[in-house]
């Protein structure tokens, strides 16, 4: 039989790469071979989506998709180590596509310049098999849930700011919330987009973004416990992190409840900036530019 | 009187002087055969009296707890144990906590 | 009076730079000018040393040291995400100081070629603020804690192998113990060296990697609480964190006791290969691929 | 009888099937007006009897724990209690140690 070389599915070359994984117990061919076939979604190029697609692609997920709509700036650049000073003011995606094939070009990077839309949200998602949320605001974070949970993808979402982070897997295994179960209801509007919140110490996004990329890892190849059904708190001026246990899907949730109002038919033209808490980008750093 | 620790995250700590976790003696009715309690309703009600200085409704809509935030109690999600009615007892942690988006 | 901009010693590029950090009232120009300020030494340009190189050129250090003696093999590619596929062959010092300016070219990088050696260890360690131990052996572990008790240095050591990690900031504030205060035995030479022990999920060292980087911006500043006289342990089968609590400093440590044996005149001629566990270099993945 | 929680991390959990935590009854003696109680050397002493089946060595020397290895009840240093002297009751955790080295 063809293929039925001892490397199991992977080619000498493969088995070169990824010996110091295939080598380990708890992880293996079969685990590697898992990742060769898999897809995974990353929403935004930026703090979180650096470490997550530079550490995805090393690890041999099969086909990467990045989503973003924006262009590299210098002042990305203090925690968006995808990218570099030669890269600035090309695309994200395409940066975050040029690094990445740099690093393993048997990696399929696929690139959506757009940004995450609630138009084509869904066609979007359903293309993947597992999506990452490192998104930079409100309104994307709801319209990529949504998306998650029409669509039945799971969800790795994490997020940083300050010297704060969270990280939790939405929408996965057997009654796991989804994003809109625990957060039902959107920051007030303008509440929390005051610029002084907006600062970031660059490696916390880093530091979420790193354990991003193990969830999904997790997600695709089934082993250990990922973090579903909990919220894992860090808080960087402690190094102190912390796992609360969250509720479970719940009935009344307008995404996943049996009375859902946001479904296949209703997503594309449901108005995420309005109800959701802002615009669906994240315009804060040339705004602090100006305060200083 | 019960001792609790209160904790704010995700940006909530800004509403209390930054301060993410205060050691807090709340007033309780004690019954009989039963240790001091309160309930998170109790510490809700504590912290509008005595805490909240500034920007009340980030914190509260009206009354209540404002939407969007979330209550642990001891790190347990309050929709597992009863929210509002959630008992806390001497030593246990409440923490509120908003979800960040900066990414 | 020169200098007196309102950027606060930052020039105008910097402060465009790194305004995300400026704005952060927890950081703030002067912990950014603090950063410009120090140097920081880097032992392993590896799977730990790729994020910490990342993150503190990123972060805006003035002054990074590599240390390292290996070249970069395709096998380093799924966890050294420093590297990339064009650099194979490089020196991985090398090719960790031509990524670092990539990203940013404002920060001076210094390159060791030599590997960390007994010899050179106090005139290397003498020359920067903070050291980083980002190293794959024990020999070279104890070498680098021995060096840093005698100049002085604070050590943000790091370690993952397989899905575990540990953290800890040695010899540093009042009463820290080094890393020999803790742990005073070497492991039993060939004990923990087998081949199936070596195996490492390539995220794993991306965590703690980023997590040194951390402690090394806590040090360097001041800002928070670094995780000194306490052991951070990760457990990624599960994402769970758990922070031990460690003796202070041992009057009974043959590094940094009253009664140290080991000091400025013989840490050079100390035969760390034989006392401390085996050779200071880890040529386990050449090995791992002969297993397979 | 003591109930307690014994964990191996940093590699020495091999030597235990490579399970990290086991809960586990250790016989004490009941002292009067004392709660149930043993010692770290009780429960080393245990270990080397009833759970180290292959390469004691890399976990003893001779009947002692062999050096370089740290102890951890309720996550503190041993040498911060009294070493092989500190006391475990009843839902104690107690963590053996190795250093990693990989990087
Ligand atoms: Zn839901
Ligand atoms: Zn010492």
């Amino acid at each position: 039989m063809e293929g039925a070389w001892r490397g199991g599915g992977l080619d000498k070359e493969e088995v070169e790469r990824y010996a110091r994984q295939l080598v380990l117990p708890s992880f293996g061919v079969a685990n590697q071979r898992k990742l060769k076939e898999s897809s995974v979604l990353v929403v935004g190029a930026g703090g979180l989506g650096s470490p997550v697609c530079l550490y995805l692609a090393a690890a041999g997920v099969g086909r990467i998709g990045v989503v973003d709509h924006d262009h590299v700036e210098k002042s990305n650049l203090h925690r968006q180590v995808l990218h570099a000073e030669d890269q600035v003011g090309t695309h994200k995606a395409v940066s975050a596509s040029i690094s990445m094939h740099r690093l393993n070009s048997t990696t399929t990077v696929e690139t959506h310049v757009d940004g995450f839309r609630p138009k084509a949200a869904l066609k979007l998602v359903e293309g993947y098999d597992v999506v990452v949320d490192a998104s930079d605001n409100p309104a994307t974070r709801y319209c990529v849930n949504d998306a998650c949970v029409i669509a039945n993808r799971p969800l790795v979402s994490g997020a940083a700011i300050g010297t704060d982070g969270q990280l939790s897997v939405y929408n996965h295994g057997e009654g796991g919330p989804c994003y809109r179960c625990v957060w039902p209801d959107p920051p007030a509007s303008g509440s929390c987009q005051r610029c002084s919140d907006h600062g970031v110490l660059g490696v916390l996004p880093g530091i979420i973004g790193t354990l991003q990329a193990l969830e999904t890892i997790k997600v695709i190849t089934g082993i250990g416990e990922c973090t579903s059904g909990k919220l894992l708190m860090f808080d960087g001026l402690c190094t102190g992190f912390r796992t609360l246990k969250l509720r479970g899907r719940q009935a009344s949730c307008a995404a996943c409840g049996p009375e859902a109002t946001i479904t296949r038919d209703t997503i594309a033209a449901y108005d995420y900036e309005a109800k959701c808490g802002g615009p669906m980008h994240d315009r804060g750093e040339g705004a602090c530019l100006k305060v200083l | 009187m019960v001792w609790v620790y209160l904790q704010f995250g995700g940006g909530l700590e800004t509403l209390f002087d930054s301060v993410k976790s205060h050691k807090v003696e709340i007033p309780s009715k004690k019954k009989e055969g039963l240790s001091d309690r309160t309930t998170v309703k109790g510490v809700i009600n504590y912290i509008q009296k005595k805490m909240l200085k500034k920007n009340p409704e980030m914190f509260l809509k009206g009354k209540e707890l404002r939407p969007g935030i979330l209550v642990l109690i001891n790190d347990i999600d309050w929709e597992l144990g009863g929210k509002e009615e959630c008992i806390v007892e001497n030593n246990d942690v409440v923490l509120f906590l908003s979800t960040l988006h900066g990414g």
